[in-house]
């Protein structure tokens, strides 16, 4: 179910804006623009599989907890 | 916007120069010939298989050289002004065939209020359509274009869309010429400026721009003749297709030029520095630049007392959030938040909802579009069936649907609440189509929390929305008094001393140094 | 055809938008800072640390007029440094989109829909917000305006509901927590809403040149503080102070518990629209910062192109951000120290290289 | 830009949300398929260690649109209440719905061996669930029994009992009514017992109906016992929460009272200080008053005999209130007045060292009442 939106939301979007982003920009502009889109539409469909994906939640807290060891009791 | 402007222009003054020279078919290159034989077999050549146009030999009784023929249309001209003004007097007129001067006969002969010469026959049969006479002389190489126009025309009356109960009942007719003398007489000024413009390929429809000259902004007449210019089509019916062609936003719902069919609200637009479009055939008179409050105005409020102008205003715009918001609402309550519901309400709706075989929300889009059906049927229908409809919309929708459980008993209040206020607002009314189904969508899907996104990209879209670059929505944080006289209020009308600043060049109305006494 | 050109927003919208920017989330999530009572004082604290930062901010405005804060950084600390600060900023403006996405879909999911899952939620908020994003500053600040209007009624609304109930006995004993952990509260309210105001820095060239930006910081700091009292007063008199530590949304629970002459009760349902307007300004924002970013990282011409993948990128990243509901709320205090190079290293690092570049250059001219 | 950008938004969204609503809705439910709870009881079957759940649910079947809606009862059994809850959909076609339940009534065996706040935690938790439901103890044998609908019932048991409990306060004060949210707030902070409304069944003309008798005294989340009306009226009124009451007073030596002062306003105030290491609370209690009956032929013209009321009204109040004190530090040892959350509210140091031993100095405070009572007026005669 949730797959099917995210399919929908991806399609509708190439749809209507991908078509007009090829016309008129530069080169540099469509590789950020379907890198960016691509890696999401990536991350949405393994999330909606149920596979786990390391979350930068994860190594924020690791890198924090190392420099400020008190914080866990706070 | 920039970009989009220039481009305009550039392409227009490419075009400008070869626009005619394309289409306008092979008379373009041929001109009036001295002989008269040639002239009239030209003549009979354009207006082939065209029964309506007719030619009149005339010979002078006391020049047997001077030999003449009118061409006219016939049904578009006054045939008194022919034959007494035109014929009578060339028939009796004693010019040699060698020294013709068409100036002279034009002059001194014909009784013709108005008169112009030409030797393009491109010209002629512009003219002749729209109900000149043309007069072709023996020996002349031009042709004179005589002004008989007289067409059958709507008398002037109270426009059927925009009744008032107090104030002028004078409404447009569908004669350009008729409906500017409507809105010179009242505003006996040079300052007032006509321009004339031919748009539409085939129908060469005159669209007239007319303006204060010392209170328009000239930006925005600028950017309005660019785009009038740059209109490629081939014809102009109504004052719509210019709207749909000039507008800021055509794909929008919303208006970006406001219409009116009555005089004085033109001219009362054109005061505050707006500019009205006229467009021939057509009782429409296009403003612009558009504001967003001009949907909820009307020139009645100006001829009522202000305290009552108010409240209508006010509820004009209420009358456009509730239209668009109440089968959300209901909705999101009735399938998401129960909870919000009192008890004996909720109870009582539910006892409703028992015996009621669809879910509330296909109710709902099956009831709105049963309204619509009605209402536009009431609308195409001659006038003395419409009783009938009401009948039929009130007795087996309202009454029968519910005595058989077809339709919860709310659900009718939801669906006349929502009716009768969308007629509130008139000029509202593709918008409120549109956002009212997207709403209901939503809030079937997502209850509050779809409505308030709904609302939001209502919000987030009339904000966006400009006219002729004027933003419609002229939503500041400095709120200030000056600003508002004339939004949600409409203020007495010594206290309206400002235009609305965004429209004009000058902001002042005369009226302050009477204030200031 | 006057001002529309300019992308700009005048002195009030710039207050508006910057205290609606960071009363967004902090409504719904409450200022819950588990120091019950004592809340209040952590909260005018921290407006108080807050100030040397605003002023701070204002100045870099001041500095570099019409610039933001990714071209600010690339003048001053060249081309590759200034690209890595703008990569990091970017940075945090998506995640604190991502952020804020999360937060919302989270509170909608457990308080009112909680058989529809996240995403369909998180992407219409997301599409929202990046219409309103992909059109330009001068809506934003119209939106604020209005949104302002909406949140300030409905504020005063469940404000004088509570007022009646109101005794000084509710925020009595002053103190009853030890200085620390007040002060450690009151770094996570400088973190969490004030502090987060360096998002608009990056969206650059928004404020009219007649303003004074110190002005609009410090009017919407007290405007941001005067709300954030009102809140803490209102859910503390209607919740009582267990109550109000014990939930996850004290504000949307208040409002679940107001009662307007017996036959209007429980309106949270329209109330918590109040809480959405505010996070739908706070992720605007931060994407429309974000693709500001990556315009100056990339040399593109227009930010606009870039709104949409910025913020899909977003509703990527918040649905992996947390595993559940607990986890987003443990994860304040480490967001407090998380975000202190972006909000503070960054900002006085480029604010100290400003004051140098301007001395130097208005010197140049005389030799 | 814009335009472009406001269509592709707008089309985007409109086929997300026509896909969405074609596959299906996740959180919509019709009106016709739910039960409307509107009273819950709860008991503790002991001997198969389950909870005993009773619902009463608006009955829409049968009702018509000019009559009445009357509950009717679904019991259910579950080893937690959100068990019970769900168990009782297998008996129903349509789910529970907790929008808007009016009472909690708690049996009180349940309430005195196992407390309340595990109770009404799934209802402050629940998203669907009503906070500001008021909370009830039930002093029959079972909580189910209270909610139960009589013979030619014409209206819900539980709405007629939520609106008693919320009319009492402001009536007879001799009923404390209190909302769910409010009782945890109160029960978790310091030491603080509570008062909640006590239910009885009792007859009434030919049937037999549900009324609100006094309190329930609750400390730290135990029933330990009950107040009667009059008690608790007073009780209320020493924490200032009467908003109108009748006090009856007997001056002349008849066998009934004749004079009754109904109050308009009641306000109260408690201090406390420390002598010799002794706490010595002080409640002042002020009281404004109308005369609305008179039997007893005293001449309220004359201001001194109105100063002789006023006095036998505040003696009255002040045993009154004394007794309903020492009743509750001595047998119940429940500090419902809250004397021990407003020494933590004035001086928390001292709190400190004594929060350890409240238990034990609780009934050993030394309380004063002080009353006063204002004759107002005499209504419309003399």
């Amino acid at each position: 179910m949730v797959i099917i939106i995210i399919l929908v939301l991806f399609v509708s979007i190439s749809i209507y804006n991908w078509f007009t982003l090829l016309k008129s920009s530069g080169t540099l502009e469509r590789i950020v623009y379907f890198s960016l889109t691509f890696i999401s539409f990536v991350i949405l469909i393994l999330h909606s599989f149920d596979v786990k994906i390391p979350s930068p939640t994860n190594g924020i807290k690791f890198v924090i907890e190392s420099f400020f060891e008190s914080i866990k009791e706070y | 916007m920039f970009k989009f402007l220039s481009k305009m222009r550039e392409k227009k003054e490419r075009e400008m120069e070869d626009t005619f020279s394309k289409f306008n078919d092979p008379f373009k290159e041929i001109k009036v010939s001295t002989l008269l034989e040639d002239n009239m077999d030209m003549c009979k050549k354009s207006f082939s298989d065209m029964d309506v146009i007719k030619f009149r030999e005339i010979k002078s009784q006391k020049e047997d050289s001077f030999k003449a023929f009118i061409v006219f249309c016939g049904g578009m001209v006054n045939t008194d002004t022919i034959g007494t003004n035109i014929i009578k007097p060339l028939i009796s007129c004693n010019f040699a065939k060698d020294n013709i001067d068409i100036d002279a006969i034009l002059k001194g002969t014909l009784q013709v209020v108005d008169f112009s010469t030409t030797d393009s026959f491109d010209k002629i049969v512009e003219s002749v359509m729209s109900g000149d006479t043309v007069l072709f002389i023996e020996g002349c190489f031009k042709a004179a274009v005589l002004y008989t126009k007289e067409y059958s025309l709507r008398a002037v009356e109270e426009p059927e869309n925009e009744k008032v109960i107090g104030g002028p009942r004078e409404g447009f007719n569908e004669s350009l010429a008729q409906n500017l003398t409507q809105v010179i007489r009242r505003a006996r000024t040079n300052e007032l400026k006509t321009k004339i413009l031919t748009i539409g390929r085939r129908t060469k429809t005159e669209v007239c721009v007319c303006y204060f000259d010392s209170l328009v902004d000239k930006d925005i007449l600028k950017d309005l003749l660019i785009r009038l210019n740059s209109i490629e089509i081939d014809a102009i019916l109504d004052a719509n297709y210019i709207t749909e062609l000039i507008g800021d936003h055509r794909y929008s719902h919303f208006r970006t030029t406001g219409y009116s069919e009555r005089p004085d609200a033109i001219v009362a637009k054109l005061l505050e520095g707006r500019i009205a479009i006229f467009i021939d055939g057509s009782p429409m008179v296009l403003t612009i630049p558009y504001l967003f409050i001009e949907n909820f105005q009307s020139s009645e409020d100006y001829y009522f007392n202000f305290y009552y102008s108010t409240f209508a205003r006010l509820l004009r715009i209420a009358a456009f959030f509730l239209t668009i918001m109440v089968p959300a609402i209901y909705i999101a309550t009735e399938a998401f938040h129960q909870e919000m519901l009192p008890l004996q309400l909720l109870i009582r709706m539910a006892q409703e909802r028992q015996s009621v075989p669809l879910p509330a929300a296909i109710e709902t889009v099956i009831m709105l579009i049963v309204f619509d059906v009605l209402r536009e049927t009431g609308v195409r229908m001659p006038s003395n069936i419409g009783q009938t409809l009401g009948i039929v919309g009130a007795l087996v929708i309202g009454d029968a649907a519910v005595q058989a459980s077809l339709i919860a008993a709310p659900m009718i209040i939801v669906v006349g609440v929502t009716g009768i206020t969308s007629l509130l607002v008139p000029r509202l009314n593709s918008p409120i189509i549109f956002w009212r189904f997207f709403l209901l969508f939503l809030s079937a899907t997502f209850g509050f929390f779809g409505f308030t996104i709904g609302t939001s990209l209502l919000f987030i879209h009339i904000s966006n929305l400009t006219s002729f670059g004027v933003e419609q929505i002229c939503l500041d944080a400095n709120f200030s008094l000056r600003n508002i006289k004339d939004i949600f209020v409409r203020a007495p009308i010594n206290l309206m001393v400002n235009r609305p600043d965004s429209l004009t060049s000058n902001a002042t109305r005369q009226l302050e140094e009477n204030v200031n006494e | 055809m006057k001002n529309t050109k300019k992308n700009t927003v005048t002195f009030r919208e710039g207050i508006l938008s910057v205290t609606l920017f960071a009363y967004g989330s902090s409504a719904v999530m409450g200022i819950n800072l588990r120091i019950e009572q004592d809340a209040w004082i952590a909260i005018l604290a921290a407006a108080v640390i807050t100030i040397p930062f605003f002023l701070i901010y204002s100045r870099i405005i001041v500095l570099f007029r019409e610039k933001n804060l990714y071209e600010i950084s690339e003048i001053l600390l060249g081309k590759i440094g200034g690209k890595i600060v703008s990569a990091l900023l970017t940075w945090y403006c998506i995640h604190l989109a991502a952020l804020v996405i999360r937060n919302f879909s989270e509170f909608i999911q457990i308080s009112s829909m909680p058989e529809t899952p996240q995403i369909p939620i998180a992407i219409i908020l997301m599409l929202t917000s990046a219409y309103l994003a992909s059109s330009n500053m001068r809506s934003v600040g119209k939106w604020s305006v209005v949104c302002i209007f909406i949140i300030f009624f409905l504020m005063i609304f469940t404000f004088a509901a509570s007022i009646k109930h109101f005794k000084i006995d509710d925020i009595l004993p002053i103190m009853e927590y030890p200085l620390k952990k007040i002060v450690m509260s009151s770094i996570l309210v400088v973190s969490f809403p004030y502090l987060e105001t360096v998002v608009f820095l990056c969206i650059g060239e928004t404020l009219k040149k007649d303003c004074k930006p110190h002005r609009v910081h410090l009017y919407s700091l007290s405007l941001m503080v005067i709300m954030f009292l009102m809140v803490f007063f209102r859910n503390i008199t209607l919740l009582g102070r267990k109550m109000m530590e014990i939930s996850y949304y004290p504000s949307y629970l208040t409002a679940r518990i107001i009662e307007v002459g017996g036959f209007a009760t429980r309106m949270e349902g329209s109330i918590s629209l109040n809480f959405l307007i505010g996070g739908i300004t706070k992720i605007v924002v931060c994407i429309m910062a974000a693709a500001n970013g990556l315009k100056s990282i990339f040399n593109f011409a227009n930010y606009r192109t870039m709104v949409l993948p910025s913020a899909l990128f977003a509703l990527a990243l918040s649905t992996i951000l947390y595993s559940n509901t607990m986890e987003m709320y443990n994860f304040i205090k480490y967001y407090a120290i998380y975000a202190m190079p972006f909000q503070i290293v960054i900002p006085i690092i480029l604010w100290i290289a400003g004051e140098i570049y301007t001395r130097k250059k208005n010197k140049a001219p005389l030799n | 830009m814009n335009k472009r950008s406001a269509r592709k938004a707008c089309f985007l969204l409109l086929s997300i949300i026509i896909c969405l609503y074609l596959t299906g809705c996740w959180n919509y439910r019709g009106l016709d398929q739910m039960n409307i709870v509107v009273g819950i009881a709860v008991d503790f079957n002991k001997a198969e260690n389950l909870y005993d759940l009773s619902f009463e649910v608006a009955s829409l079947a049968g009702a018509n649109k000019e009559s009445g809606i009357v509950g009717r009862i679904i019991n259910a059994q579950g080893k937690t209440i959100f068990d019970a809850i769900r168990n009782a959909k297998r008996k129903e076609a349509d789910k529970l719905f907790f929008g808007s339940p009016h009472v909690l009534v708690i049996n009180k065996y349940l309430a005195s061996e196992m407390g309340i706040l595990g109770v009404i935690d799934f209802f402050l938790r629940d998203g669907e669930g009503r906070e500001s439901m008021c909370v009830a103890i039930s002093q029959e044998e079972t909580a189910a029994i209270i909610i139960e609908s009589t013979e030619g019932a014409i209206e819900m048991v539980s709405v007629n009992l939520h609106e008693i409990m919320r009319e009492e306060k402001n009536i007879m004060g001799s009923a404390a009514q209190m909302e769910m949210y409010k009782i945890f707030s109160e029960l978790s902070s310091k030491k603080r017992s509570v008062l909640l409304p006590a239910l009885r069944k009792v007859k009434n003309g030919d049937s037999i109906v549900s009324e609100a008798n006094g309190s329930a005294i609750i400390k730290e989340d135990k029933l330990v016992g009950f107040l009667n009306p009059d008690q608790s009226k007073y009780a209320l009124m020493a924490q200032g929460e009467l908003k109108s009451s009748i006090i009856t007073l007997g001056l002349t030596h008849n066998l009934a009272n004749d004079i009754s002062l109904e109050i308009f306003k009641n306000k109260a105030k408690k201090s406390y200080k420390i002598e010799d290491g002794k706490i010595k609370v002080k409640i002042e209690v002020e009281n404004h008053v109308a005369v609305s009956e008179n039997q007893s032929f005293i001449n309220l013209k004359d201001e001194k005999e109105v100063e002789k009321v006023e006095k036998a009204a505040e003696e009255k109040i002040n045993k009154n209130i004394q007794s309903v004190v020492s009743t509750m530090q001595e047998r119940y040892n429940a500090d419902v007045f809250g004397f021990g959350e407003m020494i933590y509210k004035r001086d928390l140091k001292f709190w400190e060292e004594i929060s350890e031993r409240w238990d034990e100095i609780y009934p050993t405070l030394e309380v004063e009442v002080k009353s006063k009572v204002k004759i107002r007026n005499t209504a419309l005669i003399m």
